[in-house]
C-alpha cells in the first residue's frame, strides 16, 4: 500500500452491485445528543428506503480519535464499501481517509471537514457558521432591547474540535458587536454543571452587567439558566446550540432565548444518498467545492420563541404531545403548538 | 504514684498535664508528633483561601461563599459513600454513573411518568442501592477486585443512564418544583441558623460534660469543664461568624444543611457504632476482623450498597441544582472529584484510616479551588495548570504532618 | 492413641488432614480436649501446630477428619461459628488490627452497647484485663501499632478472655512476653483449668509445658507423634518425640555445657 | 530419605514428582490451589474471543487481529509504566495526560520547528522522565499520596497540552515520516517473523536447559529436558501459527513488535535483576525493604520516572498511530484503560504483585472487547452496557482462581 | 556505670533518649558493646528493648544521645548505614516481605549479580544457611507469608548473617523458634562470639541469656536499671531488676509451685 491521490482509486471499485453492501456510519461524540438521536436513524432510515439490502455499520467514536480510527479500521476489515465520517478531529481524521483510500473506499466528511486530506464528498452546515448565527441573533435581540451590559460566553469543550469551530463564529458575531465580552469559558466535556458553577461565579462578579450568554449549545445553556435561577437573578437572554427537546422547552416557557436547528433530516439524506450513489461505483459531482472536496452545504436554522412552532414542530421535526407536558402546556398553547 | 492518679494516667513514662495549659503543651506536643488530625486541612485550606482571594477579592465575598456551600453539596454526598469503600480498603469508580443514572430515573419518573417527587427518589435510591448490593455480590463471591468490578459498572450504567434518557437525552425538572426549590432557593432563615449554631454548641458541652462525668466516675482521666467550654464557645463563635457572614447575602443553603446533616450521621455511625468499628478493622485487616467474628461479608455489602446510595443521593441534589438531568449527569470528573475529595480529607486508598468529616473538608477544598479559579478569566490551559498546582499546595500542609506522623512512628 | 480420654472430651478430633498445595501441613491428627484439661502441644517449627489451631477456630477448613464438640460432629467454616461454638483463640500472629487502639481490638466484634458504643466500661473493663495480666501499656488509647511485640501479645491474650468460652486455644502465648507476664499468664492457665475450661496450649518452652499442662500431644512434620501424661514423661522424652531422635542438638548442648561447668 | 535426593526436595512433606507425568499431576495440584499464574486470565481471553466471534465472524479475521495487534501497542505500553508504579503500591493517573503531553512535543518539535525525529522523542521521553521525576521528589519528600500529586499532574499536563498544541489544537505528523510509516505500514517480513518465532523458542530452550545443568550441578531439582523441550515446541507451534495466520493479510506490524520486545524487557528487568527485586519488597513491605538497606527513594524514583517514560513512548506511538496529535489526545480512557489492563493483568492495587505480561494480557483482554464490540452494530447505550458485562466476565475467571489461591492460604 | 569497658568496646551509647508524642521510651540509656561480647539486654514488655534496637540499626533517629562505632562518633540516619556500619539485625518484627519467596527475602538488599541474578547459587547458600539452623522449610520457593511463624524467625536469622557484619543484634531471636532451632542459634551465638563479633542478645528466656550472654543489662520503664556480669548474678536477681521487686509474680509462683511439690 502507500497514499493514494485524492481521487487516484476513488470510485472505480465496486461495478455497481450495491446488493448487501455495508455502509459505515461513523460520529465523533456522545456529547451532543443529535448523533445519536437524529442523525443515525435517519441516515439509517434513508438507506434502507434507498437500498434494502445494505446494512449501515454505525460507530460513535465518545470524543476519541483514536478510537474513531480503530472503529474506521474495524469498518475496513468488514468490507465496507463506503465510509460516511464525521471526524472528532478534523486533523487527524486524515489517517482515515488515508487508509481508506488506499483499499478502494471512498469517504464522505460529514458535518465537520477533513482538510488536509481531501475525502471523496463532504456533506454539511458548518460550525462556525453556527456559532456565529447565534451570537448573532442574540447580539440583534439586544440591540434591539437597547439592553446595557457585557455579554458571558460559554463555550464548548477546550479539548473538542467543533468546539472550537463554534467558538470562532461566536466571536466572529460578539467582538464587533459593541458589546462588551466580561468573560468566556471552555467547559470541560461540555458539561452542564461545570457550565452552571462558572456563570454562578460570573453572577457573582457582574451582577447586573450581563446583558446575555452565549452559550454552544443547549446542555451548557441550561445550566447557565439553572444558574441564574439559583442565585435569584433574572435569566438574561440565553443562546443553545442543538434543538434539544428540553431546549425547545425551556424557549416556549421563555428562560432560554434561542437554539439552532441543523436541517438534520436533510443533511443525513444527503449523505446517503451520496454515500449510496458512491457504493453503486457512480462519483457524484458537488454543488461546490470546498477544501479540494466536492461539496454540499446546507444552512441550519436559529429558533427562539417567534419562529419555534414553525421550524420544530409544524415541520415535524418535534411532537407537541412530547415536548408540550406538565407546566410547558401553557406556554405552548400560547404559542399556537399544537 | 499517687493513688489518686486516673486509671489510665498511673504509667510513669506519660508525661501528664491538666487543665488548660496541659491541653495546649498536649497540643504542641501532638502537632511535633504530627497527630493533628484534620487541623493541617484546615491550614491548607486557609492557605488557599487567602491566595485566591488575593488573586481575586470577590472570592471571599458572601455571595460566593454561598455558592461554594451548594456546590459543593451534591460531590460532596459522593465523597462520603466514597470514603466508606475506602474506609474498607476498596474503590468505587462508578459513582458518577450511578449518580447520573439516579438523576435519569428521577427525572424520567417524576417529569416522564408523573410520580410524586418522594417516591421518584426513592425508586431512584433503592435502584442504586441494589446496584451495591450486585457488586457486594460479586465481590464477596468471585473476589473480583472492585476496581474491575466498579469499572464496569462504571460503564454499564452509564449505558443504562443513555438509555433511560432515550430519544430525549435531556429531561428538566420543573423549576417551581419542590426539589429544585430545594436545592436552588431554600434558605434557612437567620434565626433558625443561629438556633442551629447555639444548639450545636451547647450540644457539644453537653454531650462533652456527661461523658466526662461518667469518666470520671468510672476512675478514668476525663476533659476539664473548663476545656470544655473552651471548645464549645470555640464552636459557637466559628459558627455564628459563618451564619453572620453568609446571611450577608442569602444565607446558609438547605441542601447544604442537609450534606452536614449526613456527615454528622456519617460520622455517629463510623465513631460510635460497632458497626463502623467493623468497617474500620475490616480495613486495617480483612483477616483479623474475620478471625475476630467480624461478618466480613456484611459489611462489604453494607458499605458498597451506602457508596451507591450516596452516589444517587448525590446525582439526585446535583439534578435539582441543574434543574435538569442530562447525558452528561455524573460524567467527567465527577468520580475523581469525589475520590479526591476523600483523599484530601485525609482517608487512605488502603483502608482503615478516615472520617466522615474529612469528606467535607476535601470537598470544600476542591470546590475552592474551582470556584476561586473560575472567578479568574485564565484560559482553559492556564486553568488546569493553576489547578493541578493549587490542589497539591492545598495537600503538602497535610502530607508534610502526616510525614511528621510517620517518621515518630504512628502509623 | 487416647481413646481412654475421649468419652468425657468437649473437643475431639479424629483424622484431621490439611494441605497446601505441595505440602502436607497435617496428615491423620488426633486430638482431645477434656473441660478442666490443659493440653500442651509441642512439636518442631514447621511441625502444623498453627496449622491445627487454624482449623479448630474456623480460619482454615480442614480437607478431611471430623470434629467432635460436646458430643456433636461439628463443622467450622469461619472464625464467627468458633466463637459460636465457644472456642477463642490467641492466634500466634496475633490477629490485631494495627489501626486499632487497644480497647478498640480488644473488644472488636464484641462491642458493648452496639448502636451506641460504652467508651467507658470498655475502657475501665480494659485496664482491668491488662492490669491483670500486668501490661505494661502506658495508655489505651493508641493504635496497636505502636506496641511492642510484647504488649499486642498481652492485648490478644486479654481479647480471649473477654466472651464466654468452653475452650481457649493459646498459640506459644508467651512468646513475646516478659518474665513477670509469662508468670501471670500461667497463672491464667492454671484458674481457667480450675474454672472447668479446656485449654490448648502450644509451647515451645518445656518448663512452662511441664508447669502447667496435664497431657502433652507431640506433632512431628505434620503428624501425631505420641500424646503423653505430663508426670509420667521427662522434658528429654517430649524433646525426642519433637525432633525424633535421642541424641539431638539439645541434648548435645546440654551435655557440652554439663562439660564445660564440672 | 535417600541420599540422592535433590537438596530442595528433601523435606518427607513433600510430595515430589518427577518427569512428564509429575509436571502435569502438578500444574492440576496447582490448578486446584490456584496458583496458575496468568491461566486463568488467558481463558478468560479464550471465552470472550469465543463469543465475540459467534456475535461477528469478522472478529477472528486475520485484518482484524492484525488492527488488533497494532492498535493495543500504544496503550500497552502506558499499561507496562502502570504496572511498575502498581507494583511499589503507589498509583499513576497522569499517564493520559503526559502521554498527550508528549504527541504534542513531539510534533511541535519535528513538524513545526523542524528538528529531526529522533530529537524530538528524545526531547519528548526526555521531559517525561523529568516530569516522573518531579512526583518522585513530591513523593519522598512530602509523602503526598501519589494519587492526588498525579491528579494534579493530570490537570496540569493537561493544561501544558493544550497550551504546547497552541490555538491550532491539531498538529499533523506528515504521513511519509519514519515514524507514521513505522506505526501504519511497517511489518515484519514473513520469514522474518518465522525467524523470531525459532529464535525464540529455540532461546526459551537454550536458557531454560542451561539454567538446568547450572541447577543440577549445583545439586538443586530441575526441569528434565523433555519438559524443557515440550515447553520450546509448544511455543513455537503457537508462534509459527500466530505468525502464519497475521500473515495471511499483513503480517505482524513492527509497531507491535517492539510492543513485546519491551515487555520482554520489562520481565527480565522485574524479575531477573537487583532493580526489579527491590520494587517487589518496596511494593510488599516498604518498612522491611527500608530495612533491608535498599534505598526505597531510589525505587520510587526510577518507578515514575519509568511509568512517566512509558507513558511519553506510549503517547508517541499513538501520535504516530494516528499521524496526528491533538487536544483529545491522551483524554478520555487511556489512564482507566491503562491501569484496567494492568490489573486485568493480575497487578495488585495494594502493591507486590503482578507482571510485566499481565500488561501486555491485560491490554489484550481490553482491546478485544473494544474491538469486538466496534464490530457490533449497536447502540452506544447498549454498547457501554455490553462493554461493562463482557470485561468483567474476563476478570471474573482469573478472580476466582485467585479466590481459590488465598482459600488456600496463600497471600 | 560500665566505664572499665568503655576503651575497648566496639559500640557505645551514652544518654540516648527517645520519646514517642506523649510516651518516653527512652530516657538517659547507655550501653557498651566490646568485640567478642555476648551483652544481653532484658527487661519488662514495653521496657524500650526493640526500640534501643531501632536506634541502633537505623529505623528510629534518638531525639538525643551519642552513638559510638569503633571510637568514632556516628549518626545512624537510615538502615542502610547501619549495614555500611556493620550492624546486622534481626527484628523483633522479622521485617520480612510477605510477598517474596524465602530466597529472595535472605538476599534483599544483597543479591549476588545485580544484572543477572545469579538464583542457583542463592539458593544453594539458602538451603546451607537454613540447614545450618536447622529449620524445617519445605521449600524456599514459596512466599514467606505462607511460613509458619518459627521458620519465619529462621529465615531472618538467617539474613542478618549474610553480610560481613561486625555487630550482630538479635531482637528476641528465638521467641518462637523450637527447642532444636533455639539451640541452634544459642550454638550460632556461641560462633559469632568465638570469631569476635560483638552480639547484642534481646530475650525473656533467663535461661538462655545466663547460658550464653557475658554481660546482662536490665532496662526498666526506658531507663537503665544496672548491668551485671552474667556469672555474678542469680536469675532471681536478674528478675528482680526487671520487675523491680524482688517480691514478685515470678518469684511468687517459684514458691508456690515448689511449695506445691514438697
Ligand atoms: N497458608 C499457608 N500456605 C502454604 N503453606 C502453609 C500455610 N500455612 C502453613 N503452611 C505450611 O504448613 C506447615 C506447618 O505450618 P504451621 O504454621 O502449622 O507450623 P507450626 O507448627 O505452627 O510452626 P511454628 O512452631 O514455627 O509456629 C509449614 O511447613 C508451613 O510452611
Ligand atoms: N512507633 C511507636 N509509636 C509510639 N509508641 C511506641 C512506638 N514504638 C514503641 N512505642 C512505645 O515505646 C515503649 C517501648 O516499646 P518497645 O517496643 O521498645 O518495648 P520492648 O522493650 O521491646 O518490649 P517487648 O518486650 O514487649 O518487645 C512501649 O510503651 C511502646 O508502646
Ligand atoms: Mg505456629
Ligand atoms: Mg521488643
Amino acid at each position: 500500500s502507500g497514499s493514494t491521490g485524492a481521487d487516484g482509486g476513488t470510485g472505480g471499485s465496486g461495478g455497481g452491485s450495491a446488493e448487501n453492501a455495508k455502509v459505515a456510519f461513523l460520529m465523533p461524540d456522545l456529547a451532543s445528543t443529535r448523533y445519536e438521536l437524529a442523525d443515525k436513524p435517519l441516515f439509517e432510515a434513508k438507506m434502507k428506503q434507498l437500498c434494502p439490502s445494505c446494512t449501515v455499520i454505525y460507530q460513535n467514536a465518545d470524543s476519541d480519535a483514536s478510537k474513531q480510527q480503530q472503529q474506521a479500521n474495524s469498518a475496513l476489515a468488514q468490507g465496507v464499501k463506503a465510509i460516511v465520517i464525521d471526524p472528532v478531529d478534523s486533523a487527524a481524521a486524515a489517517t482515515i481517509v488515508k487508509s481508506a483510500q488506499a483499499q478502494n473506499v471512498p469517504v464522505i466528511a460529514y458535518d465537520r471537514p477533513i482538510p488536509t486530506t481531501p475525502a471523496d464528498y463532504y456533506v454539511s452546515f458548518d460550525n462556525e457558521k453556527i456559532g456565529s448565527m447565534i451570537g448573532q441573533s442574540l447580539v440583534d435581540h439586544l440591540k434591539k432591547e437597547n439592553a446595557e451590559g457585557g455579554i458571558l460566553q460559554v463555550n464548548g469543550s477546550p479539548t473538542d474540535a467543533a468546539a472550537g469551530l463554534i467558538k470562532k463564529g461566536i466571536h466572529s458575531a460578539v467582538d464587533p458587536s459593541g458589546f462588551k465580552l466580561l468573560a468566556e469559558y471552555d467547559t470541560p466535556d461540555w458539561s452542564p454543571e461545570k457550565a452552571q458553577g462558572w456563570v454562578s461565579g460570573q453572577i457573582t462578579k457582574f451582577r447586573d452587567q450581563i446583558a446575555g450568554v452565549v452559550a454552544a449549545n443547549d446542555g451548557t445553556g441550561g445550566g447557565s439558566i439553572a444558574a441564574f435561577k439559583a442565585a435569584d437573578v433574572k435569566v438574561p437572554p440565553v443562546t443553545g446550540n442543538d434543538a434539544e427537546s428540553a431546549a425547545a422547552q425551556r424557549i416556549i416557557s421563555g428562560d432560554q432565548y434561542n437554539t439552532i436547528s441543523k436541517p438534520i433530516k436533510t443533511v443525513a439524506e444527503a449523505a446517503a444518498d451520496v454515500a449510496y450513489r458512491f457504493v453503486r461505483g457512480e462519483k457524484p459531482a458537488g454543488k461546490t467545492t470546498l477544501y479540494d472536496t466536492p461539496s454540499e452545504l446546507f444552512t441550519p436554522t436559529v429558533v427562539t420563541r417567534e419562529n419555534i412552532n414553525e421550524v420544530l414542530f409544524q415541520s415535524g421535526i418535534m411532537k407537541a404531545s412530547e415536548v408540550c407536558t406538565g407546566e410547558y402546556a401553557k406556554g405552548c398553547a400560547e404559542l399556537g403548538i399544537k | 504514684m499517687t493513688t489518686t492518679l486516673a486509671t489510665d494516667r498511673q504509667d510513669e513514662r506519660l508525661q501528664s498535664r491538666e487543665g488548660l495549659r496541659g491541653a495546649i503543651t498536649d497540643v504542641i506536643e501532638r502537632a511535633r508528633g504530627g497527630d493533628l488530625g484534620v487541623i493541617p486541612v484546615v491550614v491548607g485550606l486557609v492557605v488557599i483561601w487567602a491566595v485566591l482571594q488575593v488573586l481575586n477579592p470577590v472570592f471571599l465575598s458572601s455571595t460566593n461563599l454561598v455558592n461554594l456551600t451548594l456546590e459543593s453539596a451534591a460531590v460532596g454526598v459522593i465523597a462520603l459513600g466514597i470514603v466508606c469503600v475506602l474506609l474498607v480498603g476498596e474503590i468505587d469508580l462508578s459513582v458518577g454513573s450511578v449518580s447520573g443514572l439516579s438523576g435519569a430515573v428521577l427525572a424520567v419518573l417524576f417529569v416522564d411518568k408523573g410520580l410524586p417527587v418522594w417516591a421518584a427518589i426513592l425508586a431512584a435510591v433503592a435502584l442504586s442501592a441494589a446496584i451495591g448490593w450486585v457488586y457486594a455480590q460479586l465481590f464477596n463471591r468471585f473476589g473480583v477486585p472492585s476496581f474491575v468490578i466498579t469499572l464496569a459498572g462504571l460503564l454499564a450504567f452509564l449505558g443504562l443512564q443513555l438509555y433511560v434518557l432515550g430519544t430525549k437525552g435531556s429531561i428538566n425538572l420543573p423549576f417551581d418544583s419542590a426539589l429544585v426549590n430545594f436545592a436552588q432557593l431554600a434558605f434557612v432563615p437567620q434565626w433558625l441558623s443561629y438556633t442551629f449554631a447555639v444548639v450545636a454548641a451547647a450540644g457539644l458541652f453537653a454531650s462533652g460534660h456527661l461523658h466526662a462525668r461518667e469518666r470520671r466516675r468510672a476512675g478514668l482521666s476525663a476533659r476539664t469543664t473548663s476545656m470544655l467550654a473552651v471548645r464549645s464557645i470555640a464552636l459557637l463563635a466559628v459558627l455564628t461568624f459563618v451564619v453572620w457572614y453568609l446571611g450577608q447575602t442569602r444565607g446558609v443553603g438547605w441542601m447544604f444543611v442537609l450534606f452536614v446533616a449526613m456527615v454528622l450521621v456519617m460520622h455517629y455511625l463510623l465513631s460510635r457504632t460497632k458497626w463502623g468499628r467493623s468497617v474500620y478493622a475490616v480495613g486495617g485487616n480483612v483477616e483479623a476482623a474475620r478471625r475476630a467474628g467480624i461478618n466480613v461479608r456484611a459489611v462489604y455489602t453494607s458499605v458498597f450498597m451506602l457508596c451507591s446510595s450516596f452516589a444517587a443521593v448525590g446525582g439526585i441534589l446535583a439534578a435539582a441544582r441543574l434543574a435538569a438531568a442530562n447525558q452528561s449527569s455524573g460524567a467527567g470528573d465527577v468520580n475523581l472529584n469525589a475520590i479526591a475529595a476523600a483523599v484530601i480529607g485525609g482517608t487512605s486508598l488502603f483502608g482503615g484510616r478516615g472520617t466522615a468529616f474529612g469528606a467535607l473538608l476535601g470537598m470544600i477544598v476542591i470546590q475552592s479551588i474551582s470556584s476561586g479559579l473560575t472567578l479568574l478569566n485564565l484560559d482553559s490551559s492556564i486553568r488546569f495548570v493553576v489547578t493541578g498546582v493549587v490542589l497539591l499546595l492545598a495537600v503538602v500542609v497535610d502530607s508534610i504532618a502526616r510525614k511528621s506522623r510517620t517518621s515518630h512512628g504512628r502509623a | 492413641m487416647s481413646a481412654t480420654q475421649q468419652k468425657d472430651s468437649v473437643l475431639s478430633l479424629r483424622g484431621i488432614n490439611k494441605t497446601f498445595g505441595a505440602v502436607a501441613a497435617l496428615t491423620d491428627i488426633d486430638l482431645d480436649v477434656a473441660a478442666g484439661q490443659v493440653v500442651a502441644v509441642v512439636g518442631d517449627n514447621g511441625a502444623g501446630k498453627s496449622t491445627l489451631v487454624k482449623v479448630l477456630s474456623g480460619v482454615h477448613s480442614p480437607d478431611s477428619g471430623t470434629i467432635t464438640f460436646d458430643s456433636k460432629t461439628v463443622d467450622i467454616p469461619s472464625p464467627a461459628a468458633a466463637h459460636r461454638l465457644g472456642i477463642a483463640t490467641v492466634f500466634q500472629d496475633l490477629a490485631l488490627c494495627e489501626n486499632l487502639n487497644v480497647i478498640q481490638n480488644l473488644f472488636l466484634g464484641q462491642e458493648l452497647r452496639p448502636l451506641r458504643l460504652n467508651e467507658v466500661a470498655m475502657e475501665t473493663r480494659s485496664w482491668e484485663l491488662l492490669r491483670q495480666l500486668s501490661a505494661k501499656i502506658p495508655s489505651v488509647r493508641v493504635p496497636v501499632a505502636s506496641l511492642s511485640g510484647g504488649q499486642r501479645q498481652t492485648v490478644a491474650i486479654a481479647r480471649s478472655l473477654l466472651g464466654d468460652p468452653k475452650i481457649i486455644i493459646l498459640d506459644e502465648p508467651t512468646a513475646a512476653l516478659g518474665v513477670a507476664q509469662t508468670a501471670e499468664v500461667l497463672n491464667l492457665v492454671e484458674r481457667l483449668r480450675e474454672n472447668g475450661l479446656g485449654v490448648i496450649m502450644i509451647s515451645h518452652n518445656m518448663a512452662d509445658v511441664k508447669a502447667v499442662a496435664d497431657t502433652v500431644a507431640v506433632l512431628r512434620l505434620g503428624r501425631n507423634n505420641g500424646v503423653f501424661d505430663v508426670n509420667d514423661v521427662s522434658v528429654e522424652d517430649i524433646i525426642a518425640a519433637i525432633t525424633g531422635a535421642t541424641d539431638n542438638v539439645v541434648s548435645q548442648r546440654r551435655a557440652r555445657r554439663k562439660e564445660g561447668l564440672s
